[in-house]
């Protein structure tokens, strides 16, 4: 019944967004300007900075997946969806994991656009380690969406929300952000500094079991009015 | 406790106004000199705000679960005491930094995580003034992820980079140098635990009056 | 409470400019543009801080603690009149 | 077993901060009960409704359900529970039949004929592959309601469902109500129209600022007894 929940609240959000494409394009959009601006900031006489690709694509990944929480949760908001979701006869943890594996996936699209982008325009060869890249994205994504989602479900009845998220949430997400910029910028050396990523994504992969078991234990308390 | 909150208050104002003189004839440190005594008040404090930021999490996990509206007092407490005790910290540690290091700030693991604790614990006390109603269990699930947070924060930086102190200096302190800290240590404690007591006192006076105001619409 | 303050701070200035006069001090690399800053200064400007939070603490209490019970009586006394009046 | 037939508040109390939403409140309902919670706007109708739905925890007093709490029912006891709020709880990005699909798994409840009669029942048969966000209000409203009965609930919660129907759609929501009451549910619908509760329902609960000032069984002359009640409190 859990797995089951989860899945169906994903196929949902799938649904919703293959008939509209709001989000995935408002974050898509959202993340080139991130590129654009930063490109300002870190680029001198034509040349990027040293280290900067790894720092441009976890806060353009960061700033992109705050907008896409915001969004989704907004569309739970609006019909008050999200109460129809909290009476489904499982586990109202269920409800959370199906709405935070679609803030993945919806990350996993826009990182699949911006890593070939960061690489080419921050001549950063993000390709010599393609299997940790991934696996340091995955983890790195994952630690995000469970905190992000988490919060952004939570501010749903709040007044401000909008403002609270990202205030909530940066501080909170300080260790994915560090793990992921050091992990990246590791695998951006020349030869690659593959034990450093790996404890890198160590790192991540613990704290994503930690952050998860919180989250799911928690839920279900702080939804309930 | 009303007793002997003064007497108790006069004893850690006492002392925390007597530790000067102790530091004053505590060992010099031969490569800082004369700055190292903001140690004797900074570390301490350091210590403080990190058991006040593990109090105020676990209270707010105990508020999450139970219900127990004294877990909450709690919390709220133990979270203004982090802001304070995280104040103290950031003011004096760049200080000595300033004369020791030759810069007023520096990102390695102590301070990062002290900055981003003290963060998440005015967030907090943010979400508990405007975030309106709920905002309770919402400060409650930061206080939990704030406080699980900061082991991960301490592991990333210290794997980055630091140039902090490390940790195993202080229970290696020659005894010249550990009875002051020591001393001073459990003035700026004794100092929060009182400050605590008050402040809960002010909470539950709180939330007596909102009942009294409960009582009145019956 | 600022009284004993200030001959706190007074009394720790004081003690504080003796030990350099002892010559214990030793300088790491003199000359140096970190070592022309006064360190004493620091030191008690550091322990000044601890002082003056606490104190600003203590009083922030103190004054919405307060108001609570100004409040509670104000709602003390107003029952009471009302019950009175029925 | 999570069915029930009969729902209770005992002592019921709910506050936010200095401001109590509910107070001591106790009701019972019956299966077969239409029950009216009516009110002015405010009085807390729709606290009493989230408490029913498992989603607002009282601060005091429990909830139980066939003389079981929630809690010891875990969490199939929400099968059994059908909402409807102002807020219709559909996806407008959604089609009808996707937006009855969806529902119809998250409760477990899968068959193409149920959500053929739903649509039916809705007078959107033809419409189903429309999304929701171009439907007018009524039409809307007709889908929500079929949506909140789809997994035939034994408790049904209406919190102002009449807002903007015009009469036609009222007296076919109204006589469906009386359908499910006669099958074995149990009706709570709050209101702060009473036209549309006179005649419909078959007790009353009368509500303000958050206090039960009576609960009795519908009789006619309801607008009056209103103004009396609400009058002397």
């Amino acid at each position: 019944m859990f797995a089951r929940t989860a899945l169906l609240v994903l196929q949902k959000d799938f649904a919703i967004e293959v008939r509209s494409r709001e989000i995935l394009y408002t974050t898509l959009l959202f993340a080139l300007s991130c590129v654009l601006i930063f490109s300002i900031a870190f680029v001198k006489e034509g040349e990027p900075l040293l280290d900067a690709a790894a720092g441009i694509l976890w806060i353009a990944v960061e700033f992109a997946g705050t907008l896409a929480l915001g969004k989704t949760f907004e569309r739970e908001r609006y019909a008050e969806t999200l109460r129809a979701l909290l009476l489904a006869p499982a586990p109202r943890a269920a409800i959370y994991l199906g709405k935070m594996l679609g803030v993945v996936a919806l990350l996993a699209v826009a990182e699949a656009l911006l890593v070939p982008l960061v690489a080419l325009l921050f001549h950063a060869p993000l390709f010599a380690e393609p299997l940790l890249l991934v696996a340091l994205l995955a983890a790195g994504t994952v630690g995000f969406s469970i905190v992000g989602t988490l919060f952004a479900a939570m501010l749903v009845r709040a007044r401000s929300r909008d403002v609270m998220l990202p205030i909530l949430l940066y501080p909170m997400t300080v260790p994915v952000m560090i793990a992921g910029v050091r992990g990246t910028s590791a695998l951006l050396q020349s030869p690659a500094d593959t034990p450093s990523a790996i404890m890198w994504i160590g790192l991540l992969a613990s704290l994503d079991v930690v952050f998860m078991t919180i989250a799911l234990w928690t839920f279900e308390p702080l939804m309930t009015e | 406790m009303r007793k002997i909150f003064l007497p108790l208050l006069v004893v850690a104002t006492a002392m925390f106004a007597y530790a000067p003189y102790l530091i004053d004839g505590a060992a010099y440190e031969s490569s800082m000199g004369l700055v190292q005594k903001i140690f004797y008040f900074h570390a301490p404090s350091g210590m403080v705000m990190l058991v006040s930021a593990i109090v105020c999490g676990v209270a707010s996990a105990l508020y999450l679960w139970k219900r127990n509206p004294g877990a909450d007092h709690l919390a709220l407490a133990s979270a203004e005491l982090t802001v304070l005790y995280g104040l103290i910290v950031m003011l004096t540690g760049p200080l000595w930094a300033r004369k020791a290091w030759g810069i007023w700030w520096d990102w390695d693991a102590r301070l990062t995580m002290s900055f981003v604790g003290w963060l998440i614990a005015i967030s907090y006390l943010f979400v508990r003034k405007y975030g309106g109603p709920g905002s309770d269990k919402l400060g409650a699930a930061l206080a939990v992820f704030g406080t699980a947070n900061v082991p991960f924060i301490y592991l990333s930086v210290n794997f980055w980079r630091t140039l902090h102190p490390k940790t195993s200096v202080v229970p290696t302190l020659p005894p010249l140098i550990a009875g002051p800290f020591w001393f001073s240590a459990l003035a700026l404690f004794l100092l929060y635990l009182l400050l605590l007591t008050a402040r809960l006192h002010l909470e539950r006076q709180r939330a007596a009056l909102d009942a009294l105001y409960l009582e009145e619409e019956d | 409470m600022l009284s004993t303050l200030l001959v706190n701070r007074l009394l720790m200035a004081l003690a504080l400019f003796q030990p350099a006069a002892q010559g214990e001090f030793v300088p790491v690399t003199p000359g140096t543009a970190t070592e022309q800053l006064p360190a004493g200064p620091l030191v008690i400007a550091a322990y000044a801080i601890i002082w003056v939070a606490m104190m600003f603490y203590l009083w922030t209490i103190w004054r919405r603690l307060n108001k609570v019970e100004s409040d509670m009586r104000a709602l003390e006394r107003r029952r009471a009149a009302s019950s009175s009046a029925k | 077993m999570t069915d029930f037939d009969s729902v209770e508040l005992l002592d019921v109390s709910r506050h936010f901060g200095r401001r109590r939403a509910l107070s001591h409140v106790s009701l019972t309902a019956r299966a077969g009960d239409i029950l009216g919670l009516l009110g002015p706007n405010g009085a807390g109708k729709s606290t009493i409704i989230g408490a029913l739905a498992t989603l607002v925890a009282p601060t005091s007093g429990e909830v139980r359900y066939g003389g079981k709490r929630a809690r010891a029912l875990g969490d199939g006891l929400r099968r059994h529970i059908g909402l409807l709020a102002h807020e219709l709880h559909l996806y407008p990005e959604l089609t009808a039949r996707q937006n009855l699909e969806f529902f119809a798994k998250l409760y477990g409840a899968d068959g193409a004929p149920a959500i053929d009669a739903a649509l039916e029942r809705a007078a959107l048969a033809d419409r189903g592959h429309e999304e929701v966000q171009g439907f007018s209000r009524g039409m809307r409203q007709r889908l929500a309601l079929e949506r909140a009965l789809l997994h035939q609930p034994r408790l049904v919660l209406f919190d102002e469902p009449f807002t903007g129907l015009d009469d036609h759609a009222v007296s076919i929501v109204a006589s469906r109500l009386r359908e499910l009451a006669a099958a074995g549910a149990i009706v709570i619908i709050a209101t702060h129209d009473l036209d549309l509760a006179d005649g419909l329902v078959t007790r009353v609960a009368l509500i303000r600022e958050g206090r039960l000032l009576s609960d009795e069984p519908a009789a006619a002359g309801l607008r009056a007894r209103y103004r009396s009640v609400m009058g002397h409190a």
